[in-house]
Formats: C-alpha cells, structure tokens, sequence
C-alpha cells in the first residue's frame, strides 16, 4: 500500500509540476517549430501516463490479490504455459501504440526540417552560427553584420540557421523557438526556426565541449521588423567592421562578452561547403562531395591560426 | 597423387579464378556504376558462399545450424551496420 | 580424454569439438570487425583532403597478384585439411608449406604496394580516405602476418610432434582462419580495388 | 626529468593527492597483510591462477562491487557540486573528468563485471555443466578485465583523467582539445578490457551451445541462461565495432591518422556513429541478463513457472537483432534529414513491444501465484514500476522530432539512469543477495536488506525524477554549474538529497555483507529459497566439479520437477571427472598487458615493444604447451559428496 501512495503521489507531483503555475522552457514555445515538439512531447506524455498506470494498476492488484500471506498454506500455484489469445493483445496493443507514435513522430519530423508552418510564403532571414571555444558567432551575410554571443531576429519571418564550429562539436539550441542542431567542423547544418512574437529567449550549446561548456550560451531578442531594420542600421552606423585579424583573436579559447561587427567574418573565413540537412540541399549535396577538396583545404588555412 | 586433388575442391578453385576474371570486367570494360557495383556484389557474395561452403566444411557438423545462423546473424548485422551508416551519412545527408 | 574414432582426427574429442564451434563464433566476431572497416572505408571514400584519391594510387597488377596468390593459398590449404583426414602427414605439411610460402608472397607484394603509396604521398596521416585505406588493408594484412607465424608454429608441431587429435584440431582451425581472410580479401579487392578503379 | 614530467597530474587539488595518499596506503597495507598473514601461496594457488568458472565470478563480483562504490563517489561529487546554484566544490576541469569517468566506471567497469559474474557464477551450474568451454580462456577474459580497469582507474592519480564524456566524442577528445593523456588512457584501457569482454562472448555462446547437460534442449534452459546467450550473442558482434573504433581513436592521438580530425577529409561524426554502433547493443548487452535474473526471481517467489516462456525467448532474439538497428537516435540532431530520422525513430519505438511484452509476462506470472517478498522480490516488484517509467520516457525520446528538445539536457539523463538503475543495478543487487547463499553459505540478512530496497528506491525516485523536468525546463547535461536565476536550484537540490540516500543504501548494503557473516546461521541447505532450476540442486558451498553426475534434464525446470513431481535427476554412477589444470599464464599474460597499455598511453615505445613481444611470448608457449588437465578419482568424489551431505 505505501508502494501505491508514493507512486501516486509521485504522478500527482510531476503532473503538477508539468501543468504548473511556471510553465517549464520547452512547453512554452514561442514558435511554430517549438511549437510542434510541445505538443508531441505533451501527447506522449499523456499516452504514456495511460500505459504507466495501466502497468501500476495490474501489478498492484496482483501483489495484494495474490501475496502469500492472503493464500491458504497448502494453495499450489498453478503451472500456466502462456495463451495465445492474451499474449497477442499483448503484442497488439503495444504495435498500434507504435504505430500512432511512428506516424506522429515521422510527420513532426518532416515538419520540423522544412520551413515552419505558416511562415512558407515568406523569405527567411538566413544567419550564419559558428561556434568556437566557448563562443557563438552570428554572421546575417544579406544585412553585413556580424555579432558574438547574441542574436537579434525578426519576429514573425522564418529563421534560417546556418551552423557550424570551430572546433569540438556543439549544439545550437533555443529551446522556446525549437529543438537543437549540431554545428560541426566539416559541414554546416540548417535548423529552421521562427519566432512568434517579440521577446527575450535564452540559448546556448546543449553538447558538452569542453571546460568552458556551461557558459556557453547567448541572448536572443526577438523583435518586430522595424526594429529589426532599425537594429541594423543602427549597427552599420556605429560598429567597427570586422577584420580578420579581429576574427582569429576572437576565436582564441575564452569567454567573451557581447559585442557587435560590421561585416561578416564569412568574407574572409566561409563556412565549409558541404551542405548538410537542409530540405533544399538535396540537390547540391551531391555537388557537395566533389567541392569537398577545395573546402578541406580552405578550412586547414582557417585553422592554422589557431 | 589424384586422391590428394579432391574434384570438389579443384572445380571450386577454378570457380574462383573465374569470379575473379569476371569481376575484373569492371575495370577493364566501361560500364556504368550500378552495373558494376551489381558484378561485384554477385561474384563477392558467391565467392564468400563458396569459400565457406567447399572450403571450411561450414555445414558438416551437427552445429551446422547454429554456425550458419552465427555467420548470417554476423552478415545481417554487417550490412544493417554499413548501409544505415551510408544513409546516415552520404544518402540522406 | 574420450577419443571418438568415427570422426576425423580434428573432431574426435570433446575439447577439439569445442575449440572449432568456439571458432566459428569468433569468426562471426571478424566479420562484424571488417564490416566496422568497411562501414568507415565507405564513409572516408571520398573524403581525400588534400591527398590523392583511390583512382590515382590503385595499381591493378600488384593487386591482381596478391589476389591470385591469396585464393592460391586458400586453395592449397583445403587440400592440406584433405590430405591430413586421409591421415597423410607428408602431403599435408607440403599443402601447409605451399600455403605460407603463398602467403608470404601476398605480403610482399603488399609491403611494396604499402611503400608505392607512401612514395606517391598517401601515407598513414595524409587524410582521412588513406588513413583509413592503409588501417583496412593493414588490419587484413596484420591478420595474414600473424597467421604466417600462427601457421608455421602448427606445422613445426605437426612435424614433432605428429598428427594427433590436438595437432589435427589446430591445423583444421587455422584452414577455418585462412579461408576467412581469403574471404575478406576478396571483399577487399572488389569493394576498395575494384569499385575504386571501376 | 622531463620522461617523469608526464606522470603528473596536469590539474592538481587537495582531493587528488589525498586519493593518492589514500591509494598508497591501502596498497602498501594490503601487501603487507597478506605478506603478514603468510597468505600469498594461497593467493596465487587459489585465485589468481584459477580456472574455476565460480571462483572467476567471484573475482568479478568483488571487481564489480569495488568499482561500484568508485563510481557512486564519482556520482556523489556531480550531485554535490550541482546540489546549489553557482557552486564552487568542483572546477569545471574536475567536474568533466568526475563525470567522464563515473560514465565509463559504472557500465564497463562496474555493470559489465557484475554481469561477468552472473554469466560465471550461474550459467554453468543451470545447465549442468561442469565448467565453462574454454576455462583458461575464461581467466584471461577476468583478468584482461581486470587490468583494464585498473589501467583506467590510475589515471586520476598519474598523468591525469580522461575528460570528454563516457562517449569521448572527437574532435574534443583529440590531441587539440585534450591535450593531457587521460584520453589515451581512455582508449587503451577499455581497449584491453573489451578484448577480455569479446572472448567471454565467445566463451559462453559455446558453452551454452555445447555443454547443456543431458536432455536439456534449447527451450528447456532457464531463462537466465537464454538471456546470456543472448547477451553474449550481442557482444559478440558488437564489441569488435568497438575495438575497430578504439584503434582509430588511439591512432588518432598517437600515430597523427586523420579519421576524426578537423580538415583534411576527417569525420567527427564518425565516431559518434561506431561510438553507438556499439554502444546501443552495449545497453542489450546489459539489460537482458538483468531480465533474465528477474525471471528467475519472480518465477521463484511467485511461486509459479514463468508465463509465456516462448515470448520471452522470441522477444530476446527479436531485441537481439533490433539492437542493431536504432544506433542513430543518439543524435538525430547530427544533421542528417528526416528520412534517416524517420527509418531509425521507428525502429527505436518498435524495440518498446518486445521489452513490453517481458513486461506483462511478469505481471502474468505474478498471477495466480503466492507472491513472497523477499529482498529478491522486492528489487523485482521494484523494477517493474520504475522500469515501466523509464521504458515509457525512452519511446518519448524515440520520436525524433521531439528528440531534438530532450538531446543533451537532463532530460535524457533522466531517462538512462532511470532505464539502467531499476534495471540493471537492482537487477545486480536483488541477484546477488539471491545467488549468496549459494556462494558463501549464508544468507544475507532480509531485514536489512528490505531496507536497503526501500532506501534504494526512495532515493532514486528523489534523484532522478526532478531530472526529467530541469530537462524539460532546459537544464542542459554536463553543465558543472548554473545560475540562480535559471531556477533549477531546487530540484538539483532534491536529487542530491536523493543521491545521499542511495549511498546510505549502499552503506546498508555494505553493512549487510559485514553483519550477516558474522550472525546469518550457517545450516541453510542446498535450496533455501526452494528454488526451481539446476544451481539449486547441487552442494552448498558448490564442489569444483559443480555435479558429481550429470543432471538428467525433462523440462525447462527440471529441480522444481524432481521436487514435485518425482523426476529423478541424478542417475548413474560416480565416474572419475576430468578438470582443467590452474595456470598461471592468464594472469602473467595479463600483467604484460597492463604494461604494455601503460607505456602505449605515455608513449614510451621501447617498452611497448617489449612488452607486446612478451604477449607474443605467452601466446607461443601456450601453444606449444601440453596441457591436458587432470582426473579427480571416484574416492575423492566420493569422499567430498559425503562431507558436503553431513554439512547440510
């Protein structure tokens, strides 16, 4: 009977919790992708809860039904070989369970490496992250800006996030906007994401990468598209532009504060060419393997400075 | 003399220098890349089959059975492992 | 130990009987060990950096050698097995000799393949595609290596020490292990060779 | 001095060269004690130079325990350091390497053991056997083990710990972002394990295969014995994948390759991909053996033959095969698209059928039983609520768009330990306390142990449920620190609370050990929990020979048949027994392995070379070494059988 209080109470908590007054960062999405991953994350929760007190339920009644302390000393369990009928429920239940999860899970999957839902009309803004030790760099190639360790957005257009690393693998994760991306050394990835409204959101590196791995995170603003052009002019009026020589002391291991740069370090360092996980790449992914040649050898340049 | 040159082991030789000639098409002839990559599957895969078969006397103990299943739980395991890494990271990349 | 007559010599006792299923299971272990080679060979294919690719080193003749004397010897060891169960000792040790004689013939030729490439600068560190190159081939080739000297200590114990139950069941393992290699030569020759120079 | 430079310990403080301190004087106090007590002729005659399938179990279970209790350090050190925001117990550096290497010590150096000893200790007795295939085979698989272990566990102490995570993922465990050796340690130590581990596999396939005794056909084994099968089956073919990806890495670091290196046509990725080609079937590799423990506990209290034996046997070999197959959804957010995603996604959930199907299986069984809540039952009836839970989160984690909220946070730290913990660990502990009498004699206290189920559970479920929702509110894992006005404060809290009461518990356990050999009557017969299989059946404590006559074998519960229903197991005479002789050569085999590891790891290549010529040596000698074991006559037979009957 404890067994049973404690698990109770144990749901009773977490749904609390779940449901609670401070809604937790991912059940609180701010975008459309994010958005899609709650919702899952919340209908799986709620079908698994049914399978865990299904599971508690029967095994409850079983201990108190058949505890040797409630049979008759000379009861002899039966010898019981299986049945067919019941192990099938067994299988079946558990498949058709499979099944509605492995149709949601692919169909989310889709949807979350395309362009968000209801944003496909629009041009994204594309922003180059390259994250070095511990550091994120934020290259906006169309608007020549570049900023370190924060990013500024427009609300209400799609986000492409262009990601890449110099260095350890890390992962580039908003999680009120959507799920997170690895950004890699040899290729870039695509995450696409999109805010709903204006707001501050918190980001960072969700894989570990070394001793500077906790703090490696930077702000989010997200903000109307007036202000976002007003950012942007306002950036090209005081900011100094970036140099290479200002990019590789930069990318020297540390912590930095924020800071901001006309120019895109992409100019003079790109990213590497292969192009990987972006609906539209299809086609330039097989273009990829060949530029792979050029891009090593332009990549190691990079890296000599460092 | 004869006696040391089993038929069966000769003619399974031979069988292999011919998979092998056969194989060889690939380089020498122009053929497009499924059609060479389908030569070399079949003549690698039959040539495998025959060195286990004619060769290590796979199937000549009782434990044919549970060696045959070691060595095809073994090949599914391989191919599951090079074709999922190949999807992962050229096909769907 | 209980001697079972109505089996060849290498099956006749519980032990030997043992020792063989026990290596089987751990040539199912190999294949998964060069699938994990192959796995990596595949990805690494293309990824050369700044070294050459497989269609500017390849040769086809040493290759094709190494290809005919490695099904040589895989050859000449079935008829070393043959020989021993007609309980032929002097016919079996010349198949066993014959064999390793081969074998270290395949190794030359790789040992001047593996000197070719590292003077056509595709050595161990050069990039990923020959990094991974070289490691496949050596692997296979270390394997080929240790089975010369594996081989040579069986046929030394033949000669003392005559054919018993447990000099039969050696050699017999050792036919299982050499065939295998041979099986993963030929995977090496059309899936690295050949599809590389197709 | 530059050669004796590299010894030291790149990131010194006061814990580190306490432990050092520490170390040494329990070496030099358990060297002097046994020079003390004259027990080192025992020691080598007994142990280190055993072949005994029993003895070898022993010896892993002690490994096990051992590196248990370094790892649970290693776990208490996190919790604390997280227990309050912006907390300054452990550096960052230490903090990486803590949990690096309490990843590494509790699934190879602790799990794997405790597994190794169940295979050893039980399998053989269960299906009549006298010993395992190859014994001698199974002594070098011990101690290559064993030295591997110790090779990774004197990192800390010299040259430094390895601190890129369990998973050690390139680029940052190469040579431009791990710089000290710790990562070499890494590779070589679990290299030389692994090799221990893949020969146990091959071990115990043929001797499961092979060695059945009498009338036991396949679907008559236990159901213990299944699941190691199995097990070992997975090893078999995953472990290599392991030893191939371990020799990149230590190319990498040591020979300059260029498989995971930045440019010059290197993958990263690569290594996680192999990395979870073994590691996924790694998880199979440990928690079906914990289900086949659970099997026989829960068919043994409840009183019952197991329900839906042939399910179980199917659903194992289907989980066997799957194993392979789902290796991807460790990082679905690699980048690649929604196809691979999707085919490894459904894969993954469709694992959940089988391992749901041992779960009804269970509750079945309970049915129409006369449940009995021994320490044993109660991990058992603990598992399966918790397990349940963990099962459940990890088919959440398996849809893959999901996925890339849950990666990385603790979230899925939740879950592993969630799925591992109930499985695994109380499968382990409620095993043990349930194998003990068969080893040493004695039971080990219930009241006590009860205790320590409840403690167990109690602070499991405080350690690690607040983990799913600072996952789910974005606490990242791997983190050393946070601040407060990320709110997670609190619940890290909770789980160090929780963490502290597991550790009582483990005490408890410890205590439990101490107290029953000095209370727990010693009279208890062969069969004290009155047990169904074949281990039952035999002595206690278990003679060399395990049985004096072949058991006689009708059905998948031949002990409980012959108590019940009459079927006489043992029939036929006493004949004189043939038995594997003791070596030494394992052990020696295994000592120039540690040498030759070490001076790998510091790069000292004279002494590699020598020492891998060594290998070689043993490896010749054993070759052309005679060898044919040796007969116990029917007299000693007889004489032990009578002893071991008046000790009842």
């Amino acid at each position: 009977m404890k067994l049973k209080w404690a698990l109770l109470a144990m749901i009773f908590t977490v749904a609390a919790v779940l449901s609670g007054c401070e809604p937790l960062l991912v059940l609180d999405p701010k975008g459309p992708q994010a958005k899609v991953q709650a919702d899952d994350i919340m209908l799986s929760i709620w079908i698994m809860s049914g399978i865990v007190i299904a599971v508690f339920a029967i095994l409850v009644f079983v201990l108190v039904k058949y505890r040797a302390s409630k049979q008759s000393a000379d009861y002899e369990p039966p010898h019981i070989e299986g049945n067919m009928l019941v192990e099938a429920i067994c299988i079946g239940v558990p498949i058709i369970i499979v099944i509605f999860l492995s149709v949601m899970s692919v169909k989310s999957n889709y949807e979350v490496e395309a362009t968000p839902k209801g944003y496909e009309g629009q041009e994204p803004v594309v922003i180059y992250a390259s994250s070095s030790n511990w550091k994120w760099h934020f290259s906006y190639p169309e608007e020549g800006i570049e900023t370190v360790n924060y990013v500024n957005i427009p609300a209400g257009r799609p986000l492409e996030f262009k990601l890449y690393s110099y260095g350890p693998i890390t992962s580039f994760w908003i999680p009120q906007l959507g799920g997170q991306k690895y950004a890699m050394a040899d290729m870039v990835t695509t995450l696409h994401l999109a805010a709903d409204e204006p707001g501050e959101l918190m980001g960072r590196n969700a894989n570990f990468s070394g001793a500077g791995f906790a703090e490696n995170t930077f702000d989010v603003q997200a903000m109307s598209q007036t202000d976002f052009d007003k950012w942007v002019k306002e950036v090209h009026d005081t900011a100094k532009p970036i140099t290479e020589e200002k990019f590789n002391e930069l990318l020297q291991p540390g912590h930095l504060g924020r800071s901001t740069y006309t120019g895109t370090h992409l100019e003079f360092s790109p990213a590497p060419e292969h192009n990987h996980g972006s609906a539209d790449s299809d086609k330039d992914s097989e273009e990829g393997e060949h530029h792979h040649e050029s891009s090593d050898s332009e990549k190691e340049t990079d890296h000599s400075h460092h | 003399m004869k006696e040391l040159f089993p038929i069966k082991q000769v003619m399974g030789f031979a069988f292999s220098l011919i998979l092998t000639a056969v194989a060889l098409l690939v380089y020498f002839l122009d053929m497009s890349f499924t059609a060479g990559i389908t030569i070399l599957l079949v003549t690698a895969f039959i040539q495998a089959g025959l060195q286990l078969v004619v060769f290590m006397h796979a199937g000549e103990t009782e434990d044919k059975g549970a060696i045959y299943s070691n060595v095809y739980f073994g090949i599914l395991v391989a191919l599951v492992t090079i074709f999922g890494t190949l999807l992962i990271f050229v096909w769907d990349m | 130990m209980k001697i079972d007559h109505s089996l060849p010599l290498e099956y006749s006792t519980e032990e030997n009987r043992l020792k063989i299923f026990g290596f089987w299971i751990f040539l199912g272990a190999e294949i998964m060990l060069f699938a994990t080679l192959f796995t990596s060979y595949f990805v690494y294919e293309h990824r050369t950096g700044n070294g050459p690719s497989g269609a500017e080193i390849f040769e086809i003749t040493p290759v094709l050698m190494e290809t005919i004397l490695l099904l040589a010897s895989s050859f000449t060891i079935g008829l070393g097995i043959h020989a021993m169960r007609l309980g032929k000792q002097k016919a079996m040790m010349t198949f066993f000799s014959v064999t390793l004689v081969l074998g270290l013939g395949f190794l030359g030729f790789e040992i001047f393949e593996f000197v070719t490439y590292i003077h056509e600068g595709a050595g161990l560190s050069t990039s990923g595609f020959t990094s991974m190159l070289l490691t496949t081939l050596g692997t296979h080739g270390l394997h080929v290596t240790f089975g010369f000297f594996w081989g040579l200590s069986i046929i030394l114990q033949v000669k003392k020490r005559g054919l018993t139950p447990e000099t039969a069941n050696k050699s017999f393992i050792f036919s299982l292990y050499w065939h295998f290699l041979d099986v993963v030569w030929i995977f090496i020759f059309s899936f690295i060779y050949l599809k590389g120079m197709m | 001095m530059d050669f004796f430079d590299r010894f030291a310990v790149p990131h010194p403080s006061f814990l580190i060269y306490a432990s050092m301190v520490a170390i040494g004087l329990t070496v030099i106090a358990v060297l002097v004690g046994i020079t003390y007590f004259k027990k080192w002729d025992y020691l080598w005659r007994e142990w280190l130079t055993t072949v005994d399938h029993k003895r070898i179990g022993i010896m892993y279970l002690i490994s096990a325990l051992l590196m248990l209790f370094r790892g649970g350090v290693d776990a208490i050190m996190l919790r604390a350091q997280l227990a309050i925001p912006d907390n300054k117990l452990l550096e960052s550096q230490h903090y990486n390497e803590v949990f690096s290497t309490h990843g590494v010590v509790m699934i190879l150096f602790m799990a794997m053991p405790f597994i190794m000893f169940f295979f050893n200790f039980v399998v053989p007795l269960q299906i009549g056997a006298r010993d395992v295939a190859f014994p001698r085979l199974n002594a070098i698989s011990f101690w290559l083990f064993f030295m591997g272990a110790m090779l990774f566990n004197i990192s800390f102490v010299i040259g430094g710990s390895p601190d890129a995570g369990w998973t050690s993922y390139f680029p940052l465990a190469g040579n431009d972002f791990s710089t000290s050796v710790g990562s070499n340690y890494y590779m070589i130590a679990i290299q030389i394990a692994g090799i221990g581990t893949l020969m146990t596999g091959i071990n115990f396939i043929t001797t499961i295969f092979k060695m059945r005794a009498p009338g036991m056909k396949l679907m008559q084994m236990p159901m213990f014995t299944w699941s190691a099968l199995i097990s070992n089956l997975i090893i078999v073919f995953a472990f290599p994948v392991l030893t191939v990806l371990l020799a990149m890495g230590t190319m990498d670091r040591l020979f300059d390759t260029k498989f995971f290196a930045i440019g010059d046509g290197g993958s990263d990725m690569l290594w996680a991909n192999l990395f979870w080609v073994w590691g996924h079937p790694e998880v199979y590799i440990l928690i079906l053996p914990a289900f086949g423990l659970f099997s026989e506990i829960i068919s043994t209290f409840a009183r019952r033959n197991l329900y839906g034996y042939k399910s179980m046997v199917a659903s194992m070999v289907v989980i066997s095969a799957f194993s392979f197959f789902v290796w991807a959804h460790h990082f679905f957010t690699m980048g690649q698209g929604a196809l691979a995603n999707s085919f490894f996604s459904i894969t993954t959930m469709a694992i959940a059928v089988p391992t749901g199907v041992k779960i009804f299986n269970w509750l079945f069984t309970l049915w129409k039983g006369k449940i009995e809540f021994t320490t044993p039952m109660l991990y058992a009836m603990h598992f399966l609520p918790l397990f349940t839970l963990g099962g459940v989160t990890g088919v959440m984690l398996a849809m893959s768009a999901a996925d890339y909220q849950y990666h990385n946070t603790m979230f899925l730290v939740a879950h592993f330990h969630n799925v591992i913990i109930p499985g695994v660990v109380y499968a382990m502990l409620g095993g043990l306390t349930y194998y003990w009498p068969k080893m040493f004699g004695f039971m080990l206290n219930e009241r006590i142990g009860k205790w320590t189920v409840w403690l167990m559970s109690i602070g499991f479920v405080l350690a690690f449920i607040p983990m799913y929702i600072t996952g789910l509110d974005g606490q990242a894992r791997r983190m050393y620190t946070y601040s407060e006005a990320t709110g997670f404060g609190p619940l890290n809290m909770v789980a160090f609370i929780g963490a502290g009461i597991m550790a009582i518990s483990f005490a408890l356990l410890v205590y439990n050990i101490y107290y029953s050999v000095r209370y727990s009557p010693r009279n208890i017969g062969n069969d004290p929990w009155n047990a169904r299989t074949l281990e039952w059946a035999t002595h206690t404590p278990v003679p060399e020979y395990n049985f004096a006559v072949m058991p006689q074998v009708k059905s998948t519960e031949a002990f409980w048949d012959a108590k019940k229903n009459g079927h006489e197991i043992f029939k036929g005479k006493i004949e004189k027994i043939h038995m594997p002789n003791s070596s030494g050569l394992p052990f020696i085999m295994s000592c120039i392995f540690f040498v030759f590891g070490f001076s790998m790891i510091f790069s000292i290549w004279p002494l590699a070379i020598i020492s891998l010529l060594g290998i070689l040596g043993c490896l010749v000698y054993r070759s052309f070494e005679k060898d044919h074991g040796h007969y116990i006559p029917v007299e000693e037979i007889e004489e032990t059988e009578t002893k071991l009957r008046g000790a009842k």
